[in-house]
């Protein structure tokens, strides 16, 4: 059973252009349907729970960008409605409110989730009903979605920076470790892979259950095969405590590369120096590159929202840009309708974020980023290094023996991983 | 995929000291871990659920004088005598209206953990600064080792556990509190406030629990209101496996599980570390329904009874 | 849904209280307990014959409860075996002790207290294939509790619990029925209760051992009386034989006079 | 000759009643029949009232129910508290998928179903004789299943790469499992597949049926056995009872139920992960049972469905009440009910009727016995 009277036609409004972007709305089509109101957002990102730390600044970007939407006039001449209660890390409750804003609130579109598991758990109802879902997260890669833009850069795209960075600087020998889940493995893939292309010699590659924090005996066996740097996929709080243990056994002289700490759980702020000195993350963005359009400041606009704020991380800056994306979509189809949107946001887009100047591949429904390497030094000051523009390559050129994955040309609602392609 | 598990360490003399260090590691961790549930399993028969969240007491009274400047030797204090009086509190409050409701003590003190590490996260947001752990390590050959985790911690354990046998064998409130545990109505009636000896035993058992939160506060990593579930997993398998004597019990469940752990981790990676843990600790429960001392208890009687 | 296994009523042999060939019921051979280092029970040989009501006498500490633990399964014996109307009982649990038709009521009161009377006999009743509301009624008539067979059994007194758990016991038609200090901590009335009621079963044809300190009851029910002392069998004999034997009343009767 | 058909049927009612009514039951009046009914009737028409959402939502809520069921059935009837019985409820879950994936076809749904209770329920039965025979007791128990419940949540977060799969089904780590089939009625053309209101209808038979189903069992000989088990097993070990064999038998069905509720969980939500295995799923059916009464099925399944609504609508806050007070209200309602209503709300409501009704007949009594005044 398909909710065909109830899946969104969402309402059109008639009205004037707001944002700067030409194009006046028009005249109503998409046929009926529709709840209350006006157009409603969806957002669920953590407050509490496990992901909290990451969910709330997610959270916040999210609303502030739909706040300064409403502040210049709305969308097609209204005012935008925020849908957000708190799912609370628990991915039962993301199906279940998941189930709520697409049947009950008829959101227009849908920002959602922290881990792969929340992405996964809710993707079956996203599917089912056909539903506008912005993933920001930066992730594994692979997926290929009718409905699913995963605007995050994904592990190719961070490790594709910062792993052939480190290896030209230090050496070839990588010892991987990585959290003991579909994401840690998949990226210990990623590194796989990339080392396959360049020749550089895995020595060893560990992954580590989510609940773990004794890192003794990772740290005996890093210095029992002495690897020029390290390839870190740890994740979540308790994993951070390998930073930690890494400067109590003076291991900093050995570099690490990242995907996951500092850009999203601050570490490099909360905690004392040493212990990120020398930790290398493939990022889109972070806090501390400021904002990079013009006359605009993202980090100041943020604080003063919320000024309680822990920190402005690399996910929450997808929210934000990801939804000027949605917004002018809208505007250039003159109407909330969630198939119109796709279909402008399927020709592919370009958008000045924060991060820099970006492009939308329409065809994978992935960015295009600036990736960049961010360097922790031993007071933990954050220097950017080595600017690359990366593509989703993987889905665009690779899957399905090169032909690449096109959203425009079939309907798919599936993941890609690895060793679809290559021999890991 | 490639396999997920680690390369095994080159053999030498090196990688021995590393694998005992690694083992001292594993049996401070859970001697600490445990023994605060221990005692008052062993002398109340209580399962105390919101143990992980009495040690979480611990660390956070630790990590707030600490990030407002106080030492972190006087900080730990802090966190002992927070865990402390929370313990207090809490057994006059809920857990002496359970004395002989064991289940309904155990589902109470699980609600409890529930409301605890809620109201921490609320109260003080999702983390707390990292305290660096102090001490540095200690290197040899290739490798190095945490002094305070691996030598420091181990010690401390070691010297509760005698701190604990001086305890139970030494003082007045030692040869009480064994009485109350033979047989409680016997004690009550020679004239022991059975009731009060609980009290102690609870605010002995949150002491403990907030010394082992204090002293793990600086070898946690980020500190976060969930934390108390690191505790609280090794604490149930070794109070279970090593029965209702608390020191013996505990001595002997944290040597066999460390073994365990130890081995396993150091071979094959922390994932077979872990599973082995639990592994070890069904099996064990099975085999032996009342833990290790119980069957230490009856063996020694057979042996006595052969003589 | 049926019990998990229902016992067989055995037919039971019309003995008389008095008269006739006796044949052994129960039979201990060289049964031996150690509690660490104690010896609470040492190689003992004791019989119990059909249709006898057997008292087992003894100073504290003499083994008397343990030998009935032995008996019913709760202990494991040391050494020895114990034999029940021939077959061999000595590695068989206590559930299925019980399904051989011996029947058990402790020291202490053990009924289920959060059962009404009627309830609590229906325990062991739904085991058999009896008919239920007949043996109920007889067996509340028995004990004297019909008039309360709706009350929780924690509103019942002392001697109407040890009542309620003799009726519950019998219920099962057992061929042996083992009583352990029946009227401990009983008024003179309730003891008179007990001892007609032991009585009036023993003439139905149910066989006793009953473990016992009060002399007094003992003369109301028994045939035989065995006395243990460490341990050990120190005389056996009909009960004036054994009030004037020397040697006991120094080991057993000093005490209590 | 009406006169005798009706007299017929009474006694028809009459006998079921019998069957359904015990002392092991809250609930023996025809009041309480008849308030049952409307309530049936009310949870039938319900899909009429209200919109799709809501119904999903109660579907899950009624899919819980059977693990809240579970556990009051082994903990309120024989005394034996598991904190794991998520494992069954996972493991039914997990293998239904697995088998509902490899055999994608009508026929594969029900083959799936039937599998996935036989794995949930073979697999209470060999950890409860494990536990049992081995003489694993009370607080040993309760430790034990827990433990068991959290070596599947890590087992199962790693099982993340390809090599974990079972014939088409990967079992997806910490990502957990998508693509499970949904319910499906029937073969072939003809098939009905169940989701929203025919799941929420399916659901509501079943339970009612299991619900009525526990109460015949608890009333009869069998809920007598369990009761004695509960009250001292020494004692019911001396009537002859094989005690281990009956807490088995228990357990067996105990992890039936939560089997069954796994099935349903898994095809509601067309998915199922590790953390159906973790201490704070793990956590709820005590929540439940506790606060419901553990010796009352029906209080269990209302305080499932009154828990879970609160929760669902603490989520987005409830007036000033913010999502972060979710758990310390749940914590600390479950804390405020063993405290003070050790049995639970719906036991503790029973009393409170009776005595109502006592006090009521007395005094009618008394005024229609006595004139004079008594004051």
């Amino acid at each position: 059973m398909t909710h065909e009277s109830l899946s969104r036609r969402s309402v059109l409004a008639s009205g004037a252009t707001a944002l700067g972007v030409s194009l006046a709305g028009c005249s109503g089509g998409g046929g009926g349907g529709g709840g209350g109101g006006g157009p409603t957002v969806g957002i669920l990102e953590d407050r509490s729970g496990n992901f909290q730390l990451n969910g709330t600044s997610k959270w916040q970007a999210t609303r502030l960008a739909i706040e300064e939407i409403n502040e210049n006039g709305g969308l097609l001449g209204e005012q935008i409605e925020i849908v957000d209660p708190d799912p609370q890390s628990d991915n039962s409750r993301y199906q279940e409110l998941t189930e709520r804003l697409i049947l009950q609130d008829e959101v227009d579109a849908l920002w959602a989730g922290y881990s792969s598991a929340t992405r996964e758990a809710i993707r079956p109802i996203i599917n089912e009903n056909e539903q506008l879902y912005f993933y920001t997260t930066q992730y594994e890669g692979g997926v290929c979605d009718n409905t699913i833009f995963p605007v995050g850069a994904t592990a190719r795209q961070q490790l594709g920076i910062v792993t052939p960075y480190l290896a030209e600087e230090f050496g070839e020998d990588i010892y991987i470790i990585a959290a003991d889940y579909n994401f840690g493995q998949l990226s210990g893939d990623w590194v796989n892979v990339l080392a396959q292309e360049n020749d550089y010699n895995i020595v060893g590659e560990e992954y580590i259950p989510l609940d773990e924090t004794d890192f003794s005996s990772v740290i005996n066996r890093i210095q029992d095969e002495e690897p020029d740097f390290i390839m870190s996929m740890l994740v979540g709080a308790n994993h951070e405590n390998f930073y930690a243990q890494r400067a109590t056994n003076n291991l900093e002289s050995i570099p690490i590369g990242t995907s996951t700490a500092m850009a999203q759980g601050h570490e490099h702020i909360r905690y004392d120096p040493p212990a990120l000195t020398n930790v290398y993350a493939g990022v889109s963005y972070m806090e501390e590159l400021g904002d990079l359009r013009e006359g605009e400041n993202f980090v100041e606009d943020f604080y003063e929202r919320w000024p309680d704020a822990n920190y402005l991380n690399q996910e929450a800056q997808n929210n934000y840009f990801s939804v000027y994306l949605w917004a002018q979509a809208v505007e250039e189809a003159g109407t909330f309708d969630q198939q119109e949107v796709i279909s402008v946001l399927e020709e592919g887009r370009d958008i000045s974020a924060p991060s820099g100047d970006l492009t939308l591949d329409g065809a994978t429904h992935h960015m295009e980023h600036e990736m960049r390497v961010a360097r922790a030094d031993e007071n933990h000051d954050i220097s950017f290094a080595n600017n690359e523009r990366i593509g989703p390559s993987f889905l665009r050129e690779e899957v399905e023996g090169g032909d690449g994955c096109d959203l425009r040309e079939e309907d798919k609602t599936t993941q890609y991983v690895p060793s679809d392609v290559y021999d890991v | 995929m490639i396999a997920a598990t680690a390369a095994p360490l080159t053999f030498s003399a090196y990688s021995l000291i590393a694998l005992l260090f690694q083992f001292l590691n594993s049996f401070g961790f859970i001697v600490l871990a445990t023994v605060g549930l221990a005692i008052i399993f062993g002398m109340m028969g209580v399962i105390n659920l919101a143990h992980g969240e009495f040690i979480l007491i611990g660390v956070y009274g630790t990590a707030l004088p600490f990030h407002a400047g106080v030492p972190l030797p006087v900080a730990m204090i802090g966190g002992v005598v927070a865990a402390t009086v929370f313990g207090v509190l809490v057994e006059r409050t809920i857990v002496n209206r359970f004395y002989d409701r064991l289940l309904d003590s155990m589902v109470a003190t699980w609600g409890l953990a529930l409301v605890v590490s809620q109201l921490l996260l609320i109260v003080f947001g999702s983390s707390l600064d990292s305290i660096s752990a102090p001490m540095g390590s200690v290197a040899y050959g290739p490798f190095s080792s945490s002094i305070y985790r691996s030598v420091f911690l181990p010690l401390v354990a070691v010297a509760v556990l005698v701190g604990l046998y001086a305890l139970f064998t030494r003082t007045e409130f030692g040869i009480k509190a064994r009485a109350t545990i033979e047989d409680p109505e016997t004690a009550r009636a020679m004239g022991i406030d059975t009731d009060r000896m609980y009290t102690v035993t609870f605010a002995i058992g949150s002491a403990l629990a907030g010394l082992t939160g204090a002293l793990y506060a600086p070898a946690l990593g980020s500190i976060t209101p969930n934390r108390g579930s690191t505790f609280l997993v090794e604490a149930f398998v070794a109070v279970v496996v090593g029965g209702p004597s608390v020191i013996v019990g505990t001595l002997s469940a944290a040597g066999v599980l460390s073994v365990f752990n130890a081995t396993g981790s150091f071979l094959f990676g922390t994932f077979i570390g872990q599973m082995l843990l639990l592994l070890v600790a069904i099996v064990a429960l099975r085999a032996l329904p009342n833990g290790i001392s119980g069957y230490l208890d009856d063996w020694q009687q057979r042996r006595r009874a052969e003589e | 849904m049926s019990t998990p296994q229902d016992i067989n009523v055995r037919q039971k042999p019309a003995v008389a209280a008095t008269g006739g060939a006796t044949s052994t019921v129960l039979a201990t051979k060289r049964l031996t307990k150690n509690f660490g280092g104690l010896t609470a029970v040492d190689s003992v040989d004791f019989s119990v014959e059909e249709g006898e009501v057997r008292c087992l006498i003894g100073p504290n500490g003499a083994g008397k409860s343990t030998l009935l633990e032995l008996i019913t399964g709760q202990l494991s014996p040391s050494g020895g075996d114990i034999y029940f109307d021939g077959t061999d009982l000595t590695d068989m649990d206590t559930h299925n002790r019980i399904d051989t038709g011996i029947s058990v009521k402790f020291q202490s009161p053990h009924v289920y207290e959060n059962l009404s009377v009627e309830e609590n006999l229906q325990v062991p009743l739904q085991r058999t294939d009896r008919d239920t509301a007949q043996v109920l009624a007889e067996t509340l008539d028995r004990i004297a509790l019909a008039d309360k067979r709706g009350e929780p059994a924690s509103d019942l007194s002392h001697g109407e619990k040890q009542r309620l758990e003799i009726g519950m016991a019998v219920t099962l038609d057992p061929t042996l029925m083992l009583l352990d200090e029946p009227v401990a901590g009983m008024s003179v009335d309730e003891t008179a209760d007990i001892a007609s009621l032991i009585r009036s079963l023993h003439d139905d044809g149910m066989t006793f051992l009953v473990v016992e300190h009060d002399m007094d009851f003992v003369r109301q029910i028994s045939d035989r009386v065995t006395v243990l002392n460490q341990g050990e069998i120190f005389r056996e004999g009909p009960i004036e034989e054994i009030e004037a034997d020397e040697d006991v009343r120094r080991i057993y009767l000093g005490e209590n006079a | 000759m009406s006169g005798s058909l009706d007299g017929g049927s009474t006694s028809l009612l009459g006998r079921v009643r019998d069957r359904l009514e015990g002392p092991n039951t809250i609930g023996d009046s025809p009041a309480f029949w008849v308030g049952f009914a409307v309530a049936v009737a009310a949870l039938a028409v319900y899909p009429f009232t209200t919109d799709p959402y809501t119904i999903i939502q109660s579907s899950r809520y009624l899919a819980l129910s059977f693990l809240a069921l579970s556990l009051c059935f082994i903990w309120g009837y024989a005394g034996v508290l598991s904190f794991g019985q998520v494992a069954f409820f996972g493991i039914a879950a997990y293998a239904f998928g697995i088998i509902g994936i490899n055999l994608s076809s009508t026929v594969g749904v029900g083959v799936a179903i039937v599998g996935a209770v036989l794995a949930g329920t073979l697999s209470a039965a060999l950890l409860g004789y494990f536990m049992f025979y081995g003489g694993v007791r009370e607080t040993y128990v309760t430790i034990m299943t827990l433990v068991v419940a959290l070596v599947l949540n890590t087992f199962m977060a790693q099982t993340a790469g390809s090599e974990w799969a079972v014939g088409a089904a990967q079992l997806g780590g910490f990502n957990g499992m998508t693509d499970i089939p949904s319910l499906t009625l029937g073969v072939g053309e003809t098939a009905l597949v169940l989701e929203g209101v025919g799941l929420y209808y399916a659901l509501l038979v079943a339970l009612v049926a299991s619900y009525l189903g526990l109460r015949v069992l608890v009333n009869g000989q069998f809920g007598m056995t369990m009761v004695a088990v509960r009250e001292d097993e020494a004692r019911t070990t001396t009537f002859g009872y094989d005690v281990p064999f009956v807490k088995l038998v228990v357990f067996t069905i105990g992890g039936a139920l939560a089997a069954v509720g796994g099935v349903f969980y898994a095809s509601w939500g067309n998915y199922i992960d590790p953390s159906v295995f973790g201490i704070a799923f793990a956590a709820l059916p005590v929540v439940w049972v506790s606060v419901g009464g553990r010796e009352s099925l029906l209080g269990a399944i209302g305080a499932t469905l009154a828990i879970e609504r609160m929760r669902t609508g603490l989520s987005s806050g409830i007036g000033p009440i913010g999502s972060e007070w979710a758990l310390v209200i749940v914590g600390g309602l479950l804390l405020g009910v063993i405290l003070f209503l050790p049995a639970g709300v719906v036991p503790r409501l029973a009393d409170l009727t009776d005595e109502l009704r006592e006090k009521r007949s007395e005094r009618s009594q008394s005024t229609a016995a006595t004139e004079e005044p008594t004051e």
